[in-house]
């Protein structure tokens, strides 16, 4: 089913760094960089219309979810939307955000505004929509169906073990995107 | 009210040998690791992750517009392993629905935009209301309704839940039709 | 598909198998199932020699309580709503408009209670009704009628809630005041006789509480969302739904202490200016979804609870209840009845409750009102074994637990003979209501 | 489910006078009549549990308050926890310079992410989990409570025994107690306790007295300097959860014993005979006993929504399915003697003659083989619009009469049933009897088209 889309072969601006998992059946629009050992899976959509989308190492982002700059309205003079490393973008979520930290899980479904900022460690459990402009503390859950809130003691786990067996599987069956840069020196990644 | 004839454009849709009307619009990913029985319809946009684990769908089932089929993981102390995902007869997943069960058993009706969380197991002649949040592990018996997030059990649906839900794929089957073969 | 030919083709031996099973006694059954049982033989043992247990149910106006007898607490606490059949929307089984429509909701909460919380029969059980002196005599007619005709229940004991709260402390004279949602009952009880002259009450309670909390949000409170801050209320009423204004009283308010009470009467009841309230508590943002933000602000937080101690024209508040009930006593009764004070009813659990009652109490035996008639400087209080909202409950469940229960409760066949429920049973409130009249 | 297909257009008149959809509906095969869940006594038939499936006796349910021993609820969110396991590590005994790592359980909420560690219950070493049960810490004080009152209850009981032999007249006794004057009444009356009470002082004192109190705490300052914690205060529902504790603060709420569900049978009123009983296996979706209409009785439902004008004569199509394998003879008529005022908003003009229907054959309904029944049945193509399998389309004449609203119909409809109980089997040589049911139908078929030109096409 993995048919080579013409969508994000040309885009001048996708980097994608060694190590990262990125399926070739997603789009990705405008000035997005994909840090190593993260995996995006098929059907994915990220947006960088109005402004760059850095994603970090060590994140998983699949099927239908919607990543979206919408720092600005107009195109390209928006605020770089960075996510940090070991975040779980699960199947449908929308997000939005200004900012996303790292460890976070925002699970299917899940809707994250335009004016939210998450930190480290927080979940939006599934089917929530936060909209209101604030920055979540860390650690926060959100959950049920009137978004009621709670700090949990640990961050979730990390999902080391998860994208070590995707990388594995998917290209499987998958025609993935060609990695074109080196991953951002830095201290080698442990969770 | 019997259900009434839906239409769709015979090129958008491809019909196999044992009967299944599959879209060429929905997405199956790894689709030597998917069976489908016969008889069942998987419409525009699904989503059926073959890839991670098998998937085996039963026949007279209905897969509507936009929803995920996906097996669901489990981290254990060595690995991540997906599970197989199994699907009964007659069981009808409404739009926008996200299913990351273990097992959904025969005669299951699942609403519209529902996200039946990972390693969930729904039993036989079962619903799940529309908009509701099943989160991961749930158990679902027979005869039981859940509706909210978290998905809690509501109701008990009526002894003849089989016969209803048989009742309403058959004929839904039936009344899929291709539109006048021209178009 | 196949499972359900294979039905209808032995349907005929089916049928035949059934009529003998169900021919069989209790004990025929055990048997038939032993295997499944064989490891729980003991408790078997047990069952037999228990009867089965009676089922306790104190409906109230915003909260049933239900559980079997002889329990320290009841198995549950659900409200007192059902959906209704015809509006599909949820509703207080108290809001009826005729008695097919509350026999219909009836149903619908006892069968709630029996087979989603106690999983008993109800076929030939004895059941313990907690109810108060005002229930009104169709809700309590009706109630007999879903018990006997529905559930074929085999007897029912309608018990004063006020009665039963006695039970729970071994004591049988006290002034018990019941404070639950929707009015402030206090009847003084004297060696386990009510002393009908001196019962007292107020539509002040729980649900006072709320409305008060509502009103001040519509006039005063705003809503926060991505689009717009500190809306009005008022703009968007829909957002305020009941759940949420019982949660903010619940996780919001309390009863603030006398004498800041007293200066908050003294600017929102007679005038005064507002820079005599005392500084308000902290505003609480109080989040009503993920995208919509509710200021509570620390006045509704203090104030809400005023209702209940503010003296209207009369001069009555939920405080001079308990002492005019006390001026109706005989005086010989009236020291003993001032040193057993019992407060029931959930709203008796909002913090603070107890000492402002207390401070209440005390300034008013100072006027020489009461100070001339009564004599008594100081009331004294139980606490029951419970927490507030139950203590009715756990009379029942203590009654229900007792060999004496049958000769006081009404049986099935006895109802069913006569096709109401007995004078004797609704002859006081029929009459507490003649008396009220009067006294209008 | 069970409105998928807006069942609840097409009701049957249960004998009790109440319209359901045939699905909610039972047909006692002894009385031949149609019984609702209010005409049956519902009796429980196996507690389980709904996450681990397991059957639990009900002795034993009764024992354990209806709640699993295995699985409990989240006290926060309410979801089933899940069992987590984590090595501990702690120093060995022999020899503290190493360590040992021991497997230990914890229990989370997979929603909320609520832990039992949240509450500072310490990790458990065996998986099932020997989880602290609260106590209520009255027990004590009310069981003596209960002990005293029992024995007062005892002597009450037996002075009542002796009243009994004695007078011979305890009917009489009775009546006077309750049934006295009225200004005796209310002290009588109101005092159905008082004897208990009262004799309690005979009693000798074993029960320590209740102890009083004129003095409380004022509310601690917080309240009127900090903000209420929100995230900290537990809600009513959260109390009301456990009624004997109903913590105020989330840092108090322990685990929650699942509670069970149950599997129930019905039982038809009249005849006392099973009319649905479930299989003891709580996964299995068989039944021992299932008598549901929907199995015995003929379904009526509407083809296609139709447009209405009021006056004017409407064809509509509804089908007839029959449920039984045989074939079956259906007629309709109309119901003149009584009439339901809200069912009568048109005017229905009936097939006059029976309708034929043949039975259900599984395969042939699923594959839909269009042979030409018809001519087997010798249709007549004004009444009969189509026939497939088990099932078949005819036309009505609806004329509303009313000029808007919703378009009710009410009807009489016979059919064949084969009686198959073992009397009426041994009665009749073997052979089962056939007689004619009669069902009351009453059908919703959609509303009437307002005042409009351009939809007066009948």
């Amino acid at each position: 089913m993995a048919s080579k889309k013409a969508g994000g072969t040309t885009n001048p601006n996708l980097k994608i760094a060694a190590g990262a998992m990125v399926c070739e059946d997603c789009e990705l629009i405008g000035d997005i960089t994909i840090g190593s050992r993260t995996v995006i899976h098929p059907k994915a959509r990220i947006v960088a219309e109005s402004g760059p989308v850095v994603i970090g190492e060590y994140n998983i982002i699949e099927e239908l979810v919607t990543i979206t700059n919408s720092s600005s309205t107009e195109s390209g003079n928006g605020k770089v939307l960075i996510i940090g490393n070991n975040n779980v973008f699960e199947v449908g979520a929308n997000v939005q955000a200004v900012r996303v930290g790292d460890h976070n899980v925002i699970e299917s479904k899940a809707h994250v505004g335009p004016k939210v900022e998450i930190g480290t460690g927080c979940i939006v459990g599934a089917g929530c929509q936060i909209t209101m402009a604030e920055q979540l503390a860390d650690y926060t859950v959100i959950y049920g169906g009137k978004c009621e809130r709670r700090i949990q003691r640990e961050r979730p786990p990390a999902q080391t073990l998860q994208i070590d067996f995707l990388t594995k599987i998917l290209p499987n069956y998958h025609y993935l995107k060609k990695p074109n840069t080196q991953p951002a020196s830095r201290t080698a990644v442990k969770k | 009210m019997e259900l009434q004839d839906e239409f769709y454009n015979t090129s958008q849709y491809i019909e196999t040998a044992s009967g299944n009307k599959v879209s060429r619009q929905s997405v199956l990913c790894g689709s030597q690791n998917i069976v489908i029985n016969g008889k069942t319809i998987v419409m525009t946009g699904c989503v059926i992750r073959g890839d991670l684990a098998n998937v085996r769908i039963g026949r007279h089932c209905i897969i509507s517009k936009n929803a995920v089929i996906r097996p669901a993981f489990k981290r254990f102390s060595k690995g991540v392993a997906f599970f197989p995902l199994h699907i009964g007869d007659h069981v009808l997943i409404e739009e926008d629905s996200i299913v990351n069960a273990a097992q959904v058993g025969s005669f299951v009706h699942i609403g519209k935009n529902c996200v039946i969380g990972r390693r969930s197991v729904l039993k036989d002649c079962c619903a799940i209301a529309d908009n509701t949040i099943l989160p991961p592990e749930t158990v679902v018996p027979p005869f039981t309704l859940c509706t909210g997030s978290p998905g809690k059990i509501t109701s008990e649906l009526p002894d003849c839940t089989q016969d209803l839900m048989t009742d309403i794929t058959v004929n839904y089957y039936h009344h899929f039709r291709p539109h006048g073969k021209g178009k | 598909m196949t499972y359900c030919k294979l039905l209808a083709a032995h349907s005929y031996n089916q049928v035949q198998a059934k009529t003998e099973f169900e021919d069989f006694t209790q004990a025929d059954k055990r048997s038939l199932y032993g295997d499944q049982l064989g490891s729980m033989s003991f408790l078997e043992g047990l069952s037999i020699v228990d009867e089965p247990k009676i089922i306790i149910v104190d409906i109230g106006a915003a909260y049933t309580k239900c559980g079997l007898a002889g329990e320290t607490g009841p198995r549950c606490i659900i409200a007192s709503q059902v959906r209704n059949p015809r509006t599909k929307e949820v509703d207080n089984i108290w809001n009826y408009s005729n008695t097919s429509e509350l026999y219909e909701s009836l149903k619908e909460l006892v069968y709630a209670l029996i087979f989603k919380h106690l999983l008993v029969t109800p076929k030939d059980r004895r059941v313990v009704v907690v109810e108060s002196l005002l229930c009104p005599s169709e809700f309590r007619e009706t109630l007999a009628r879903v018990l006997f005709k529905q559930f074929e229940v085999g007897s029912v004991l309608f018990a004063s809630s006020h009665l039963l709260s006695l039970l729970t402390l071994g004591t049988n004279t006290g002034l018990v005041m019941d404070i639950g949602f929707k009015e402030t009952l206090v009847v003084p009880i004297y060696e386990g006789i009510p002393i009908m002259k001196g019962w007292q009450s107020l539509p002040v309670a729980g649900k006072a509480i709320e409305s008060r909390i509502k009103t001040q949000l519509m006039e005063h409170g705003t809503v926060s969302t991505s689009e717009q801050k500190f809306e009005a209320v008022s703009s968007v009423p829909e957002s305020i739904t009941d759940d949420v204004i019982e949660d903010i009283k619940v996780r919001c308010c309390f009863v603030t202490d006398f004498s800041r009470g007293q200066q908050i009467q003294e600017v929102t009841m007679r005038g005064g200016h507002a820079n005599k309230l005392p500084p308000p508590p902290p505003d609480i943002d109080y989040p009503l979804d993920g995208g919509s933000i509710l200021n509570v602000s620390g006045r509704i937080r203090e104030h809400s609870c005023e209702v209940l101690f503010e003296q209207d024209n009369e001069e009555i508040s939920i405080a001079t209840l308990l002492l005019e009930a006390l001026v109706k006593c005989p005086i010989d009764t009236r020291r003993v009845l001032s040193s057993s004070v019992v407060i029931i009813g959930g709203t008796a659990m909002m913090p603070g409750f107890y000492h402002r009652l207390n401070c209440e109490l005390i300034e008013l035996l100072r006027k020489p009102h009461y100070a001339n008639q009564l004599g008594v400087k100081q009331f004294r209080f139980y606490r029951p074994p419970t927490k507030e909202n139950y203590t009715a409950w756990l009379g029942g469940a203590l009654t229900g637990a007792l060999e004496t229960l049958p000769s006081k409760s009404l049986s099935r066949d006895a109802y069913l003979q006569r096709g109401k429920l007995p004078d004797w049973c609704c002859v006081d409130s029929d009459d507490l209501c003649e008396e009220k009249r009067h006294k209008l | 489910m069970a409105t998928y297909a807006d069942l609840e257009l097409v009701k049957y008149l249960c004998c009790c006078k109440k319209k359901f959809s045939v699905c909610r509906l039972y047909l006692c095969k002894y009385c031949l009549q149609l019984r609702c869940t209010d005409c049956t006594q519902h009796e429980v038939d196996t507690p389980y549990c709904p996450h681990c499936l397991e059957n639990m006796p009900s002795g034993e349910a009764k024992l354990k308050k209806n709640r699993c021993s295995n699985c409990f609820d989240c006290p926060v969110c309410g979801h089933t926890l899940v069992t987590r396991s984590t090595s501990h590590t702690s120093p060995s005994p022999d020899d503290p310079t190493k360590t040992i790592a021991k497997k230990m359980y914890y229990m989370a909420c997979g929603f909320c992410r609520w832990t039992t560690r949240d509450v500072g219950l310490p990790d458990q070493s065996v998986a099932s989990g020997s989880w602290p049960i609260l106590q209520n810490p009255h027990e004590q004080r009310i069981s003596s409570l209960l002990e005293n009152y029992k024995i007062m209850a005892q002597i009450e009981k037996a002075e009542h025994e002796r009243k009994k032999y004695v007078s011979r007249r305890s009917h009489l006794y009775r009546q006077d107690k309750y049934g006295g004057s009225a200004a005796g009444l209310r002290r009588k009356g109101m005092s159905t306790f008082s004897s208990m009470s009262s004799t309690e002082s005979k009693v000798p004192g074993e029960l320590e007295p209740s102890v009083t109190v004129d003095s409380f705490e004022p509310l601690p300052n917080e309240y009127f300097t900090e903000p209420a914690a929100l995230v900290k205060t537990t809600k009513l529902a959260h109390r009301h959860s456990v009624p004997e504790f109903q913590p105020t603060e989330i840092s108090k709420l322990h685990p929650i014993h699942k509670h069970l569900l149950m599997r129930k049978s019905l039982r038809c009123k009249e005849c006392e005979h099973n009319v649905s009983k479930a299989d003891f296996n709580p996964s299995s979706i068989k039944f021992k006993i299932q008598l549901t209409a929907q199995h015995h009785v003929p379904e009526i439902r509407i083809l296609t929504p139709s447009t209405f004008t009021m006056n004017k004569e409407t064809i509509v199509t509804l089908t007839l399915s029959n449920p039984s394998v045989f074939g079956m003879t259906v007629s309709l008529h109309p119901i003149e003697d009584e009439s339901d005022t809200d069912y009568c908003s048109a005017k229905v003009e009936l097939p006059k003659k029976e309708l034929l229907l043949a039975g259900r054959d599984e395969p042939s309904m699923q594959m839909y083989d269009d042979s030409s029944q018809a001519d087997e049945f010798k249709d007549d193509p004004k009444v009969i619009v189509f026939r497939k399998g088990n099932k078949i389309g005819f036309v009505v004449k609806v004329t509303p009469v009313v000029n808007e609203g919703d378009v009710k119909i009410q009807f009489m409809m016979k059919h064949e049933f084969r009686n198959t109980t073992a009397a009426a089997l041994q009665s009749e040589s073997k052979e089962p009897e056939i007689v004619w049911l009669e069902h009351k139908v009453y059908m919703n078929l959609g509303p009437i088209a307002k005042k409009d030109p351009n939809v007066s096409q009948a």
